[in-house]
């Protein structure tokens, strides 16, 4: 019972981070029909500015620092390289932020070399809060749980109760028409690039010190934040959340209990085979919901996209 | 286009073959690791390690033979099998005739398969291969041949080694394995758990499992699983960032038991380990470090760190093979014939200045030698890792480790 | 070979089509004779070698632009369909070795690619619903799929290690076991040349044809009696055919099929390389193969940094020529026909040389950063473009500099004359 | 009587609480040229897209030679005879005007989702794609990419497209929208012209051209149909000049 609480907290910190990078991307995805492969490029960066700048003026001079770095160079790039794209079409555009990764990537490794950054959490938050049944729950995820919440809510008003929010969200669903009633929507899609990706650098500096901050850390994100915004549906802040949760919870749970395939074969009334290893399906049947978990997003998502092609909370088809 | 293309094709080839011209007198060993992507910082550490132990070892005391000198030429494989495959060709075809490679099973199974079928084909350019790293038993065993050799000690003799010494630790109650998904990873497990039940048939083995390779983003769920259980004691093959990940989420979700393992110094992950994993990891392996065990190996890592000052001699292997490719060559009389080469190989006994010696069993390839715990720490460190307080001390030993341990290897010779 | 040469305008249609008949046929005799010629100025192993890994990614590569160029379908899992099919093909090698059966070599490839057709037609059931942001989410998702299983179950796909076969087991092929790699070049070169004939016939079809309607414009193919839906199952199920042979081919050259043949990575490099190359034109994916082969198994021979040289030059590409390398040889078409291709080459050379030695300058400092931060103590020679010198004096750093300043410098100052040249030689009329 | 071409019985449309099509019958016979007319927002294109079923209707039905459209799809209706033009031009941009025109073609004639015949090699697909390409006056542009076009000539691409499959209902949707005088008159003469012996339907604001092609004509106000009748009972009609031209009236000002 207690475990299921730790897994619980666990998950929810594992969802609100892949939130912090959905959020931005789904913003971007909506809006300017970009499929952005740098994304978690901008998240790799994040970590390590804020290293870089804790080196010398401490950790929470990278936390403010660090994503306002990214976000800028994040509109610098939109403003000269995408915005110049743009035009060609969506499929160059991603070929641009495909391309992109991949320099950022061999740039990080040109200025930070190889291996892994000695990045750690601030001494200030090196304790454990509290315990649950012998497993402690470390100060500093109560502090990423904090500071992902508050960007939420933070994005829930600024999108919501600002002018800026209500032209974002009438350009998430009608780009045409936002243009045509003047605004300027190429300002708002650098402004929304800027932010997107100064959200992702947010997720780095705070994630850094935890999952390890290594020149392959977005690749291991990877696609798991497109899937996180198709499953939640394209341009909404609720799915996106939603799905991050969702997918926080999942893989957490999947991992933290070994529910066996051959006991799913069994209780839908499979006998298991005598002569497993010459079995052609023995490997089916040995497979173990860890081994899976890190794929259960992208079978939720295959699913989602041939039943339900909106998404769980999205008004546009994909 | 025919024509640009043709012309691209031209300019680039013959940069191969004018490459392969030069430097005719030196004895040519290509390394074919990754020297780029996410595994590059053990490639490039590995290569200097290889580059200084020829200059240090071989050619600054005049080289082998009538003074020929060895050039080590890095590869970079991406660690793709399939980029292997085209380098090892443009290595071959640039009259290298030592294959050296160590990162990925997966890799070295491609290249001895195919170094094996190269031989027989092409019988006027045999080459060695030198396998320096990659561990899965299965290389000197069922996948054996002639033309590889192994330096590095395999998984199993590795765990046998290691349960030797857990075997000793009453107190040791309940163990926990866990480790990535594939072949390397489910050797450790299987292995691990054969000792473990027939040295200590008291120990319970509370866990064992695997996650999915360089795939996991945060280990905490595995982590809370591991101190749910109760378990003493961790078992892990994991390497690089798995390593890492998986340690500190151990570490910091209150597990203070020791985490036996094989690959978690250098590389950055001893710096990034810091104090944290003090008096909790533990590895496995060969080459004693600290303390020193000889002049010849501190004069070495001094050599060495002097010349590559981010750089670590984390994998002493690597001078061992080289020493011992120069004295199979001085032994054999000769750096062409790869028979007589592989032959002179064979029980070959080489004293180590890494302290004892190593035995190249004939029948499986398969290089018998000391085995050290070491343990991450601070304390009592000559030669530290990563350029930070920390390293590894070495507890205890194993002698000649596996020196009987059976093969399944039905070595074919030419 | 395109679209724009066949449908050359202002010629009435009878003519044309005799004209179209020996623009068509011509390019492939040339390309047989070169494929022929080639390993006889290219002997080495390697050179072989690498020219088999060249033509398995152009097959793949046709196949890949079936979708992306011609149906405006976006793959991010195409490397599964070739990877399964090398892996089926690898199996099927091994049976006949370990049962003996009578399947001669050079028809393998065939299998890989029904097998591979087989899987584009479960998946493509339901993927090609749609062709936009859906199609390439759930290539993306059943990508991750498959390479993920690729490691889990071990039975069919070997794990990490893959699976490993021997070609040289089967019945020999009239005397020819395929023990030496000029073989193999030329069974894969007869592949090649069979496919893309294919490929550039199937474009010809009425499925192919519509596939380009359904590309511009789903909703009217639909008002014409076609379903897009089919159409474009049609072309996903053809290029899973070809990914499969190219697939059987890349088992018969490496002898081996691991992971890497399914995963990410590989699917995002085909993407690259057909962009590389461009998706326009039937011959873009050549172009782009070709060149991203020599980049990747060449350039990485040179330089340890070449992939933030191919990263820099896919942005660049992308954002100066969307057409691709085939869009840039292209463009100048227009040029050729006014008769005025020649006016252009001196500005030509006026601009891009100076641009490209100042590319090389930067480069060079590029790399004498790299040598300066991650250079061994105490070695502090490097060599660069056939010089060595001491990377830790002022001297290298200031040539270096100037010659990128200098050769930048110049093609900004010769680019406008270019771009007069290049506006007067596409301007019908004047003296010519 | 015969069979109708068309029939539309109790077609009903709503989006969301919005009733945009509020039950339409009407017959169409067979060689009959009808034009709807109606003000802007009466409902003309959605009535349009209701019979090609490029929207579902919320209740009624559509029958083409007496038999029930619903559940087809789009290009199941097209197979059966009934091809339709849009009112922004909808043809394939990057494709040659030639190439245009053979697409149109292809099914009609059979090929169906063929890949072992070569396009290239059907005489009768070059002859008939260049027939229409005559029809039309595009021959001089056939290997133009159809995009490249001026408006006028790609209405009549679109046209051409339309008419290539030899459906024998017709359907145009402001076929002369945005057009010169001129343009017009060269539109409505190749209405005139391709449309022998077929089922006509069209939508146009153009009343020239409503006159002078159409043999019926119904208004369509808000969603109904308030009279149906010829040209010049239809131009009598004090319903229709209450309601319509008053409204086209307003419009105005």
């Amino acid at each position: 019972m207690e475990l299921i609480l730790v897994n619980l907290i666990d998950g929810l910190v594992t969802g609100l981070l892949l939130f912090m990078l959905s959020a931005g991307l789904t913003l971007i995805f909506s809006m300017m029909g970009v499929l952005n492969f740098a994304h978690a490029s901008f998240y790799m960066l994040g970590a390590y500015f804020a290293y870089q700048i804790s080196l010398a003026l401490g950790f929470w001079a990278g936390l403010l620092f660090a994503p306002l770095i990214v976000g800028v160079l994040g509109a610098g790039i939109e403003r000269y390289g995408l915005r110049r794209v743009h035009q060609y079409g969506h499929v160059p555009e991603l070929i641009f932020t495909f391309g992109l990764a991949l320099l950022i990537e061999e740039l990080v490794q040109f200025i930070w070399g190889k291996n892994q950054m000695p990045y750690s959490v601030p001494e200030v938050l090196d304790f454990t809060a509290f315990s649950i049944a012998g497993n402690s729950i470390p100060a500093f995820k109560i502090f990423m749980i904090f500071i992902s919440i508050s960007i939420f809510i933070g994005l829930l008003f600024v999108l919501t109760k600002t002018r800026v929010g209500m032209i974002i969200q009438a350009a998430l669903s009608y780009p045409r028409t936002v243009e045509a009633l003047g605004h300027n929507v190429p300002l708002i899609f650098m402004g929304v690039f800027g932010v997107g990706t100064a959200l992702a650098g947010v997720a780095g500096v705070i994630a850094g010190p935890v999952l390890g901050t290594f020149p392959g850390m977005a690749f291991v994100l990877g696609s798991i934040v497109f899937v996180t915004i198709v499953i939640g549906g394209l341009g909404s802040l609720w799915g996106a959340l939603v799905a991050s949760l969702l997918i926080g919870w999942i893989t957490t749970f999947a991992k933290s209990y070994n529910i066996a395939m051959s006991d799913i074969l069994n209780g839908l009334g499979f006998a298991t085979p005598e002569n497993m290893s010459e079995n052609p399906l023995r490997d089916l049947w040995t497979v173990t919901s860890p081994q899976i978990a890190d794929i259960l997003p992208y079978i939720l998502m295959v699913l989602i996209l041939i039943f339900r092609p909106a998404g769980l909370f999205g008004k546009r088809e994909t | 286009m025919k024509n640009l293309s043709k012309l691209g094709v031209v300019s680039a080839l013959s940069l191969i073959i004018g490459a392969s011209a030069a430097f005719a007198e030196n004895i040519k060993i290509a390394f074919i690791d990754p020297l780029s992507g996410p595994f590059a910082s053990t490639g490039t550490n590995g290569l200097h390690q290889f580059e200084f132990s020829a200059d240090y070892m071989v050619n600054a005391k005049g080289g082998v033979l009538d003074g020929q000198k060895f050039e080590v030429i890095g590869f970079d494989n991406k660690i793709s099998p399939k980029e292997s495959l085209i380098q090892l060709q443009v290595a071959i075809d640039q009259g290298v005739r030592f294959i050296v490679q160590g990162n990925s099973s997966g890799v070295a199974n491609a290249l001895t398969e195919a170094i094996n079928k190269h031989n027989k084909r092409n019988p006027e350019s045999r080459v060695l291969f030198l396998n320096y790293a990659a561990v899965d038993p299965a290389l000197t065993n069922d996948k054996c041949n002639f033309w590889h050799f192994r330096f590095d000690a395999n998984a199993d003799i590795k765990m046998d080694a290691l349960t030797d010494v857990m075997a000793q630790k009453e107190d040791l109650k309940k163990v926990y394995i866990i480790g990535q998904d594939y072949s390397f990873g489910k050797a450790v497990a299987a292995s691990a758990v054969a000792n473990l039940t027939e040295k200590r048939p008291d120990i319970e083995i509370v866990g064992n499992e695997l996650h999915p390779i360089g795939k996991v983003k945060d280990f905490t769920p595995y982590a809370r699983k591991i101190v749910a259980s109760g378990a003493d004691a961790v078992i892990t093959g994991n390497w690089g960032a798995d390593m890492l990940g998986l340690g500190k989420s151990i570490i910091d979700n209150g597990f203070d038991g020791p985490i036996y393992t094989y690959y978690a110094a250098g590389s950055g992950i001893t710096g990034a380990f810091g104090e944290s994993g003090k008096g909790v990891i533990r590895l496995i392996g060969e080459g004693q470090i600290n303390p020193p065990p000889s002049d010849e190996a501190a004069a070495f890592y001094t050599a060495f760190k002097e010349k590559y000052p981010d750089g670590n001699v984390d994998q002493s292997r690597i001078s061992n093979t080289i020493g011992m490719l120069a004295a199979a060559i001085e032994k054999a009389g000769t750096a062409d014939d790869m028979v007589a080469v592989a032959t002179a190989l064979e029980g070959m006994e080489y004293d180590t200045i890494w302290g004892g010696k190593l035995f190249m069993r004939p029948n499986d390839h398969q290089l018998i030698q000391d085995m050290h715990i070491q343990a991450h720490t601070n304390e009592g460190v000559t030669f530290t890792y990563d350029n930070s307080d920390y390293g590894v001390v070495v507890e205890s030993t194993v002698k000649m480790a596996s020196m009987d341990i059976a093969s399944t290897c039905e070595m074919k010779r030419p | 070979m395109t679209d724009q040469i066949t449908t050359d305008p202002g010629k009435p249609a009878q003519r044309m089509r005799a004209g179209s008949l020996t623009l068509t046929v011509a390019p492939w005799i040339i390309a047989a004779i070169a494929l022929m010629i080639m390993p006889l100025i290219f002997q080495s192993n390697s050179a072989l070698t690498i020219m088999n890994q060249m033509w398995i990614t152009v097959i793949f590569a046709l196949a890949y632009n079936m979708l992306l160029g011609q149906g405006g379908m976006l793959s991010f899992g195409h490397a599964v369909y070739m990877g399964l099919g090398g892996f089926f093909c690898m199996h099927i090698m091994n049976y006949v070795e370990d049962f003996g059966l009578a399947l001669p070599l050079p028809l393998l490839p065939l299998f890989g690619g029904v097998f591979g057709m087989g899987f584009a037609m479960i998946i493509g059931s339901f993927s090609t619903s749609g062709a936009g942001t859906r199609f390439a989410m759930i290539s993306l998702g059943v990508g991750e799929l498959i390479a993920a299983c690729s490691v889990i179950i071990v039975a069919f796909f070997g794990g990490e290690e893959g699976i490993s076969g021997d070609r040289t087991y089967g019945l020999p092929f009239f005397g020819i076991e395929f023990l030496k790699q000029i073989e193999v070049y030329y069974l894969i070169s007869f592949w090649l040349i069979l496919s893309a004939l294919l490929m550039y016939l199937f474009s010809r079809t009425p499925v192919g044809r519509m596939a380009n309607a359904v590309r511009d414009n789903p909703e009217r193919a639909q008002f014409l009696g076609y379903s897009a839906r089919w159409v474009r199952f049609y072309s996903f199920c053809a290029s899973g055919f070809f990914c499969g042979i190219a697939g059987g081919l890349f088992a018969i050259s490496y002898e081996i099929l691991t992971e890497e043949n399914l995963n990410a990575a590989s699917s995002g490099v085909i993407l690259l390389v057909t962009f590389l190359g461009g998706v326009g034109f039937f011959f873009g994916p050549i172009i782009g193969a070709i060149v991203f082969t020599l980049l990747q198994t060449v350039l990485s021979l040179q330089t340890e940094l070449w992939a933030i040289y191919v990263g820099a030059l896919f942005l660049a590409t992308v954002m100066f020529f969307p057409g691709g390398l085939a869009g840039l040889i292209m463009m100048h078409v227009p040029a050729y026909r006014l008769g005025k291709a020649r006016g252009l080459v001196v500005p030509y050379i006026k601009t891009l040389v100076p641009a490209a030695i100042g590319i090389l300058g930067i480069c060079a400092l590029i790399e004498m950063v790299f040598h300066y931060r991650h250079g061994a103590t105490g070695d502090v020679e490097m060599t660069l473009f056939w010089t060595t010198f001491d990377s830790h004096t002022v001297l290298p750093w200031v040539i270096a500099g100037a010659i990128a300043l200098v050769g930048i410098g110049i093609a900004r100052a010769t680019a406008p004359s270019l771009k007069e040249a290049w506006d007067e030689a596409n301007t019908a009329g004047g003296a010519s | 009587m015969s069979v109708p071409a068309l029939e539309l019985n109790g077609l009903k449309k709503s989006f969301g609480k919005a009733e945009i099509i509020r039950g339409i019958d009407l017959s169409i016979g067979k060689a009959e040229r009808h034009a709807i007319i109606g003000p802007n927002g009466a409902g003309k294109s959605t009535l349009f897209n209701l019979i090609t079923a490029r929207f579902p209707p919320t209740s009624g039905t559509v029958k083409l030679h007496g038999e029930d459209l619903a559940g087809l799809e789009p290009y199941q209706i097209n197979r059966k005879g009934l091809s339709r033009s849009f009112q922004i031009t909808n043809i394939f941009p990057a494709m040659s005007v030639f190439e245009n025109v053979r697409c149109a073609l292809l099914w009609a004639q059979g090929y169906k989702y063929s890949f072992w015949n070569l396009v290239n090699n059907s005489r009768s697909l070059t002859e008939g794609a260049d027939a229409i390409l005559d029809q039309i006056n595009l021959l001089e542009r056939r290997n133009l990419p159809a995009g490249t076009l001026s408006y006028a000539e790609q209405r009549a691409l679109e046209i051409g497209i339309t008419i290539a499959g030899g459906a024998d209902v017709i359907m145009l949707d402001e076929p002369t929208a945005g057009m010169s005088h001129s343009e017009t008159d060269y539109i409505t003469e190749l209405i005139m012209k391709v449309t022998e012996g077929k089922t006509l339907l069209m939508v146009e604001h153009d009343m020239g051209v409503v006159f002078g092609l159409a043999d019926r004509i119904s208004v369509l106000v808000y969603g109904e149909i308030i009279a149906t009748n010829t040209p010049e009972l239809v131009r009598a009609d004090p319903k229709v000049q209450e309601a319509y031209l008053g409204a086209a009236l307003e419009e105005e000002h």
